[in-house]
């Protein structure tokens, strides 16, 4: 399991490559990357996040994905501070020798990510800035788990 | 003595994001309310708790709950990170 | 949308990371790779396909999963021939402003390739060869859309 | 005159990839009932038509699909590709 939150950028190419030589024994991986939408003229987001309690909660949330789906691997990136449209906002990596257990347990983990990791979004366009509002949708989602 | 801090949008409008209070207030709730006694950007940060969530010593928590023993109490509008 | 039936190995990590250049639009972008299993001895995997019905399965499968989901891009990459352990079998990757429609549509393909595209696996251990069967979870997977 | 195909197990038993066959079958599954009586690696291949699946011109179709106008016909197992 590894767990990364970071100001910097990270290699979306790179960081995939080096989850999926895994230990030849899972078969099946899937990520999820998010980038920043270059829509409605935005200049930058910033996130601020709440150092500590940011790595307890994506770790307690790999490990109930670890406890829930056979996962023989976990990865989590997540930035903060200034980032440019287009540019990766984070990802999340599982191997499983399963399929189904490999998305479902990526899913799981953007769900809770969303609603119960301690980010925030600022975006700044031409109108100003604003902070980004939750969706009911992100915690209805949770519904599903 | 606790220490309370605020993110995002609780932090632009109390002004600063972290300080460190002396309460006996008996859960988070009586410490909000103590905290909008005090001047106008705490009563505007506080306005609507539905918009609010809590984490006492970095978990999340009910504005119910007891300060008995928390180190820490932080104050945020719901996460987006993602 | 990029499509490719081919013997030679590919770069997951490269493959990804060109996907994900996109168009800035996007947002969010979902993978799957499939590696081939160590598991039980084996020594290699040889996959036989049906060439002109492979691409076009595969195109169809991409052109209902682009018709359901608002997709900005689609990639999906499947080997044939030999295939020795820990080798990438195949990929798939979505791009959509929405993470749940990058998700799903990734699951779709997958099932719909699963069950749909003519690909067949052997494999080589220790007992000797054996074709692989279909598991019924397989075409049950496709009742869900 | 149809080209036949054979994939996996199915190309093996009969021991070719593809032949063309002069037939007069008017379905597919008349075709099958014509070759079993062939030889018997073509009744071992289609001892049990549940494990077949059948491509008319590369699309996915019945055993009970007519042949009139088809240029390709493939035998086959269950794909298991991904």
């Amino acid at each position: 399991m590894d767990i990364r939150v970071q100001p910097d950028p990270f290699d979306y190419g790179a960081e995939s490559a080096r989850f999926a030589q895994g230990d030849g024994q899972s078969g099946a991986v899937v990520t999820f990357l998010g980038l920043v939408r270059g829509t409605g003229g935005l200049s930058r987001m910033e996130i601020e996040h709440y150092p500590g309690m940011t790595e307890r909660a994506l770790a307690a949330i790999a490990g109930d994905a670890s406890a829930r789906w056979p996962l023989s691997d976990v990865l989590i990136i997540h930035r903060f501070g200034t980032l440019a449209p287009g540019d990766p906002i984070m990802m999340v990596a599982t191997a499983s020798r399963h399929r189904q257990a490999a998305f479902e347990a990526a899913e799981f983990l953007m769900d809770y990510l969303k609603s119960r990791a301690p980010f925030w979004k600022k975006e700044f366009g031409p109108d100003g800035a604003e902070w980004v509002a939750a969706k009911d949708d992100d915690e209805t989602a949770l519904a599903r788990w | 003595m606790i220490e309370v801090l605020y993110f995002a949008w609780v932090r632009e409008r109390i002004g600063i994001p972290r300080e460190r209070i002396e309460t006996g207030a008996a859960t988070v709730a009586d410490l909000v309310e103590e905290l909008k006694a005090r001047e106008d950007r705490y009563a505007a940060a506080f306005a609507d708790l539905r918009a609010l969530r809590v984490a006492l010593d970095q978990e999340l928590a009910d504005f119910s709950a007891p300060l008995a023993g928390a180190r820490e109490v932080a104050f945020f509008p719901p996460m987006t990170g993602g």
